[in-house]
């Protein structure tokens, strides 16, 4: 096992590194930019680096300088976290030419899935299930109608190019695609310079799921089930469930397995996720895999029993898997709630600033992973990600109760964070029947974030609006004493003072 | 002692006196006898009869505060009376301060002073957290001034640009 | 279901009654004494009951004033918690007469239970072991030796009216029994006015595992099986473990087996302990029933993945058991740490009082139940535990590693608390091999806490504590500025003040 | 600055410089180049080269420090020369002062005024969180005071009675 192990990340997955670290009886570094010298991370920390000023492209995504301070310090391994240099091929070869171990897959493996091409021939040479359609560019538009006609509509034209949702075209029916072929060209070629577009069965309302899985340098793998992604804003998730209400034992095998040849194919060693959309009659196709730990990896960890990253720095460190398929038992539902500084009443505009009071919950199935305390200021030069509130219960219906009661028991004061939003979907029924898309978020926040009151609630709603509002006045008054109070304190203690320094002399 | 607030948009009218623990509202003509505490900063544990109600209370502006009271959560802003005209001063007739709605970096401009600018036009691009904001007017004019530059650091409702 | 339910208690297991309310739509009522207006337990209820003084003789252990409360708030059900009323049949009639229920088992039972006496008679009755001897007074010291005779020395001879140790003679050798007999009569006539003594035999070494078990009112039982309860300071214990490390599945259900048994001849229902003494041959014996829910019971929660509380609050709903034995598969090891105000560092003193600063661990495998916050005067007429900290991992000696680094980010300031204890207890070689009896902690504390250092300590020993102590400087420094610095900010800002008040003017 | 401090009963003295962050200190000899920040109230972020450390430290009396670092947790005195010998005035030549080790409320007095007692007899029993505490005379004597009553409230190091 490794001695020690630098953690080239920061916030809360830095300090869930460090945590499993001083578990293992291994020494954690850590490096911090200068917008996190005193970051929860690096107080956990036993020894930490600096590795230069707050913007990441100068600090954390900075390939030699995190080698340069895993040199410094000998540490002998380095665990990228996610996000930053995690899934960056580059950074997994400099790693192993500097003769440290990089706590995730060979860079080889990195490659194959960084790109989305690579990407689906391989599930498809692994017999993976894929979305219809081509990568390919269509050369015209009766190509384009053909391949429509075999994968059957709505297809959706997208720019090979593409991202962010431009040069992309929905197309219901034979009659439109001529027209929309030609305007996903030009628009391809108005953001890309580049007009090349492919095709791709479209999935109505579909579902988003992926797989856990870990293997070692042996080429076992074991999958740990499914999580549910299906929540997403802006194609962020920020409710994750596991495991998703409409999965089976039967289908997370045949997904689970899927996910293991894919992952077989590609050569890849440690933790990973494979990532499936499915069809509102649980057709599940390969989408991407991820290769790294992913953020929402504590609900797998509560319902499987497994410590995801304990595991991962036991396989690095070159130990067989210390589990089989056969130990993996699912027990029970969790659930996660993605804590970001963002103003949920106000279109989630970021809200950095200083956490001037924090009240966390726990008690019975709560886990939270932070990486924020009371009185630290959340710098804006990263993502909004504060903390994760993870909660796990007997039942789906049992979580979601629990989740209702440790939001409520929550509190982070002097920034705006996604508490509100979460308390509200929560509460929500289509959310509760576990009836929902990825589509499920924007429509539930153009209908203003509603909930159904049950009966006498109104009565409810008009005293509890009288009582805050009594607070509020109660807080503006004694915040004006405390102002008056304070300075004729210290005028009286300054008295004293004067006092006893007479008296001395 | 008599305030005038604004609860989640809704105007009332708040009596209120307090002998140590014993506080007598009259909020809208509805009566509340109350014990209340103070166990935190920011704290009240408010008792009504048999119900409790733990309120935190904590405040971004001055005068606009944010309740919690246990999963409900409320924007109260507290009015001075004598205060009320400058509060409602903000929004000036003929000119428009472009503010920045959270503090973050102004990326760049995307117009310049002297520009004229439609509605909804943007006129700064400020980024906090890897998420980018263009601040926009929200009517037409001529951009009297810019007072930031790209670089900058710049914090909530700081004022960016004035467009007359 | 009940709408709603009276907690008749205070602390951290009022505050887990709570959560369990509000998990279960049932909304939570407080009473509380004078010493307990601001109390955690208060703060998370919807209604709260003054309930009188401080002392809880006359407050918490008012059966008059909690059936009160009950019918004031128009309450359904009484959940009693430990200690206080819990164990109380006259309480549990109170409330039977006054048309509430109690979450916990019937009267009779625990009158049955109540009573050494019965308790061994039923366990017998019900084929249950027990330690071998009698509960009924000797005639003579031929009987005493006759009786010692059968069971086999060493024993230990008891006063029938005894407690605390008076009256208690152990006797090795049929050489000592006659002295020992003639002394042990003498003390117990002197210390309760009632020679009467009785023997047993006595367990050398012995630990303590105890059976968690639930029965609804159709008299199905399930058992959750055992906790390791060996570690006791005054017969209080402090650290409890889930599973036993000296129970295996096959001594599991016998022991268990045993345990309903016994429960089912007494006509328990709901959640219940039984206690039971094991040998170093692995022989046990019946100690006692519990007849309520335990201090300890989150750990069997985390073992086994159902929430006892939940699952009380149903039964005693009139539902049936939620579970069956099959149902019930023991995962991973839990620990529980019972964090008391209490000076470890001088003879574990009582230490109430402001907490004025609190920090408390989170992270993977974490479970904190709590009572007190920071800001919270821990009053001194109640007993003194504070919160408990539970730990979960895959095995035992994970969570060992798991509980060190746990209570190492724990920090209660402003009084003192057993977590430095609890430290060097989970560093210390025989705790981590399992190697412990009830006798252990004395000898730790006899041994000065002491935990081996591995090498090299020695050097880091002395920098640490050049580092507290520069840290003590910098603090005193502080501290001593900020009185200065305080007075001078205030009369400043007095001037500011003066000066805007003028220049309103 | 040089201070004299008693940590875990060793004697050191520190020699200790602080611009801002910097902090020089010289510990019987060692020196350490030291950089500190000061995230909460209290809490002290040592950086050491490249090892970091977090300091939590408080006081229960003016002089006497807890601090914790990591698993360790160590008790501090630090003196300030001048007030060494009042600091060493605490126990008396002739008289004894015995106060209470802890918070509580007073149960009863085993003995009264003007009453001789043995060293480790029992004066006072004071209960605090259900447990009774039997304050003990040190040396033999007689009680020339008794300062509480039963049933009085004491704080701790509260003096209860003085044996001469």
């Amino acid at each position: 096992m490794f001695k020690k192990l630098l953690i080239a990340n920061r916030g809360e997955i830095a300090v869930r590194i460090v945590r499993a670290c001083r578990e293992m009886g291994v020494s954690p570094v850590a490096v911090y930019s200068s917008a996190d010298q005193s970051a929860l991370h690096v107080r956990l920390a036993d020894e930490a680096i600096h590795i230069g000023p707050a913007p990441s492209s100068e600090s954390y995504l900075v390939i030699e300088k995190i080698i340069a301070a895993a040199k410094r310090t000998g540490a002998e391994a380095i665990h990228p976290g996610y996000g930053f240099l995690s899934e960056n091929a580059e950074f997994a070869l400099a790693v192993e030419s500097a003769g440290l171990t990089l706590i995730g897959p060979p860079a080889s493996a990195m490659k194959i899935m960084g790109s989305k091409t690579s990407a689906r021939r391989a599930a498809i040479e692994a017999g993976a299930p894929v979305v219809p359609g081509t990568t390919q560019p269509l050369a015209s538009v009766e190509e384009a109608e053909a391949l429509a006609a075999t994968t059957g509509y709505p297809v959706m034209l997208k720019a090979a190019a593409g991202g962010g949702g431009r040069g992309m075209r929905l197309v219901r029916s034979p009659a439109e695609i001529a027209s929309a072929f030609s305007l996903a060209r030009s628009e391809a070629e108005a953001s890309f310079k580049d007009s090349s577009v492919y095709i791709e069965k479209y999935i109505e309302r579909p579902r988003h799921i992926e797989i856990q899985l870990i293997g070692d340098r042996e080429g076992d793998f074991v999958y740990l089930g499914e999580r549910e992604c299906s929540l997403q804003r802006r194609h962020q998730k920020v409710v994750e469930e596991c495991p998703s209400p409409v999965v089976d034992e039967e289908m997370r095998r045949r997904v689970g397995e899927s996910a293991v040849r894919v992952a077989r194919a590609a050569g890849y060693v440690n933790a990973g996720t494979v990532e499936f959309l499915v069809d509102r009659e649980k057709n599940f196709y390969f989408l991407e895999m991820n290769t790294r730990l992913q953020v929402e990896h504590p609900i797998t960890e509560l319902v499987t029993g497994r410590d995801l990253v304990h595991e991962q720095i036991r396989v690095a460190a070159g130990e067989r898997l210390s589990f089989s398929q056969d130990d993996i038992i699912m027990r029970g539902a969790a659930i996660e709630c993605r804590i970001y500084a963002e103003d949920p009443q106000n279109d989630f505009l970021p809200s950095p600033g200083l956490i001037k009071r924090l009240s966390m919950p726990s008690g019975p199935g709560v886990r939270i992973d932070s990486g924020i305390y009371e009185g630290w200021k959340v710098p804006l030069d990263y993502d909004s990600l504060l903390a994760k509130l993870c909660v796990w219960a007997e039942t789906r219906e049992a979580a979601i109760n629990r989740l209702a009661r440790a939001l409520d028991e929550c509190a982070i004061e002097g920034i705006q964070t996604t508490l509100e939003f979460f308390r509200a979907v929560s509460r929500d029924r289509e959310f509760r029947l576990g009836n929902f898309d990825t589509g499920f978020i924007d429509r539930f926040l153009a209908d203003g974030m509603k909930t159904d009151n049950p009966e006498g609630e109104d009565d409810r709603d008009a005293q509890l609006s009288d009582i805050a509002a009594i607070a509020a006045v109660l807080h503006a008054k004694e915040r004006a004493a405390k102002l008056d109070l304070s300075s004729a304190q210290a005028v009286e203690s300054r008295w004293k003072l004067y006092g006893r320094i007479s008296q001395r002399r | 002692m008599k305030y005038e607030a604004e609860i989640d948009g809704r105007q009332i009218s708040i009596e209120l006196e307090r002998r140590d623990r014993s506080v007598s509202a009259m909020v809208d003509g509805r009566r509340y006898e109350l014990e209340v505490l103070c166990p935190e900063r920011g704290l009240y544990l408010i008792f009504a009869g048999e119900r409790v109600y733990e309120a935190r209370a904590w405040s971004a502006e001055s005068d606009l505060f944010t309740v919690k009271l246990r999963d409900r959560v409320f924007s109260a802003r507290v009015i001075d009376r004598k205060h009320r005209r400058s509060v409602a001063d903000h929004s000036d007739e003929g000119r428009q301060q472009l503010t920045a709605p959270m503090p973050g970096k102004v990326v760049r401009l995307l117009r310049e002073q002297g520009d004229e600018v439609e509605a909804g036009q943007g006129v700064v691009v400020v980024e906090a957290m890897k998420m980018q904001n263009e601040i926009k007017s929200t009517k037409a004019g001529r951009i009297v001034e810019i007072r930031v530059a790209a670089g900058d650091t710049v914090n909530a409702n700081q004022v960016l640009a004035v467009v007359e």
